[in-house]
């Protein structure tokens, strides 16, 4: 158990930094979004009730809604900037 | 012996002290009114820090009217300067006004690349009004109708976004719901009165008064804007 | 480090950054810029309600900071939208 | 300590830089969503469950509110803009 929250753990600070030091703006959402899946996955694993599980689900389903407006609006932006 | 001002301020204390005043300074030498007014949420900030750091129960009581309120008041002086600034410009006034028209999406004049819509809008206001106004009506009081208000909100915005005319039910339900504000009022005032009165009936009083809030507050975000949509 | 420390010295770290950042910040000209910048501070206070264990009051700003964001925002674009002539006549 | 702590502490606080320091609004909103990532976390683990849904259900709320103010607030600036450019020649 403990191995897997650890390797979790470490792509999900990779990611953090990798988000902070690119440039790119669609690399950007692209790692926002692994990024949210690990936390997901450790959220599940943290709480270990039942409970738990309903809030991993209902965080998912969100944080996939936030990034697919925000890759709506990056193509739509492109030509204007 | 530590230094004197720890001892007598909590450190909380201090830091909303030093924010306060900083932000204070800065909106002092402003001069736009809208950058003061985006300033003033920070004021707002150590307001609530600095009753947060007295850590009892009176402080938890005393930052919930005190969201609410501030949140009025930044609503009714934004429509303040909007209105002025409306005044002063050449542009005629637009003579029927329409909820929430200023967020349409851009597309219909053609200045974005494709001519598609926000596929979020489309699929998921539903599911969260849903759910935010089921939570809502569980959670009462204060916080209750906060969550409510936010998922009627959201709801009315993805309509007129896609360009689409607000319902005649939805409307109806909204203007019922801003009536009711009054009776809400005297069910809250009844039940508080009530509650030091007679204190054997106590678990009545507290359920009339948490319903009056939440039908109160919820109704109160109905002030943007006309909301019955003037002809 | 205890746990309720750690949570209360990202909270202050959060609001000092945040206020700064709105004072002071690179491009805070601009009025959209300087918003999303107030939102930091913002999180600060989140962090102060969460240490402090008032979980009703952290709850209900939750709730309401999605309203005062629609709020602000709709002053800012109408301001813009109306902004132009005012400027054109003072020249 | 728990991993989930050090994730949403490391978070936080790149985040709140990350939102100062970058000067176009869409990465200032991707940080924003970063922020949020870490507020969550530590929601959750002092757990306090109702609160992180509540929390989870505003987050997209308020962003897609701040992306569809962007969208509108670049498009007036650029017409402003445009049209501001010829006011001075009619007026030569």
């Amino acid at each position: 158990m403990d191995i897997i929250e650890g390797v979790i753990g470490f792509i999900a600070l990779l990611m953090v930094f990798r988000i902070f030091l690119t440039r790119s703006r669609a690399r950007k959402l692209l790692y926002l979004c692994c990024l949210s899946f690990c936390i997901s996955a450790l959220i599940a694993l943290y709480v270990k009730s039942p409970m738990g599980g309903i809030v991993a689900i209902i965080y998912f389903i969100s944080s996939t809604l936030t990034s697919n407006a925000i890759a709506y609006t990056i193509e739509q932006v492109k030509d204007i900037e | 012996m530590e230094n004197p001002v720890i001892y007598f301020y909590n450190p909380t204390i201090l830091v909303g002290f030093a924010i306060g005043i900083l932000s204070l300074f800065a909106i002092g030498s402003q001069k736009d009114d809208l950058h003061a007014l985006i300033l003033t949420d920070i004021v707002e900030c150590a307001m609530l820090v600095i009753i947060a750091g007295v850590d009892t129960d009176l402080a938890e009581a005393l930052i919930l009217p005190g969201l609410v309120v501030s949140l009025a008041e930044l609503l009714a002086v934004s429509e303040i300067l909007i209105n002025r600034k409306i005044i002063k410009s050449k542009k005629p006034k637009p003579k029927v006004y329409k909820l929430f028209e200023e967020f349409k999406l851009p597309i219909y004049t053609g200045d974005l690349k494709y001519n598609v819509h926000m596929e979020v809008l489309e699929t998921s206001p539903k599911f969260f009004a849903l759910v935010l106004i089921i939570y809502g009506a569980i959670l009462s009081g204060f916080t209750g109708g906060a969550v409510i208000a936010t998922g009627l909100l959201f709801y009315a915005l993805s309509l007129r976004v896609r360009g689409l005319e607000l319902s005649e039910e939805l409307k109806t339900l909204w203007e019922g719901m801003a009536g009711l504000s009054g009776i809400a009022w005297g069910l809250w005032i009844i039940g508080f009165l009530e509650f030091f009165l007679f204190p054997k009936k106590w678990l009545l009083f507290l359920l009339m008064a948490g319903l009056g809030l939440v039908l109160k507050v919820g109704s109160k975000l109905g002030l943007i804007g006309f909301i019955g949509e003037a002809k | 480090m205890e746990y309720i420390e750690y949570l209360l010295y990202l909270g202050y770290v959060l609001l000092i950054i945040g206020t700064i950042g709105a004072i002071v910040g690179p491009k805070s000209n601009d009025r959209f810029i300087r918003l999303l910048n107030t939102e930091v501070a913002t999180f600060g206070v989140c962090f102060i309600f969460l240490a402090y264990d008032e979980a009703l009051a952290l709850m209900t700003l939750i709730a309401v900071n999605a309203i005062l964001c629609l709020i602000l925002v709709r002053a800012i674009i109408l301001n813009a939208e109306y902004e132009e002539e005012t400027d054109t006549k003072i020249k | 300590m728990e991993i989930l702590l050090i994730v949403s502490g490391v978070c936080c606080i790149l985040g709140g830089l990350g939102v100062i320091l970058h000067t176009n609004p869409i990465n200032k909103i991707i940080m924003l969503g970063l922020l949020n990532v870490g507020l969550i976390g530590m929601i959750v683990s002092s757990y306090y469950l109702d609160i992180a849904i509540i929390s989870s259900i505003c987050e997209p709320i308020s962003t897609i509110i701040l992306l569809l103010g962007y969208m509108k607030y670049l498009t007036t600036l650029k017409k402003k803009k445009k049209y501001g450019r010829d006011l001075p020649i009619l007026s030569k």
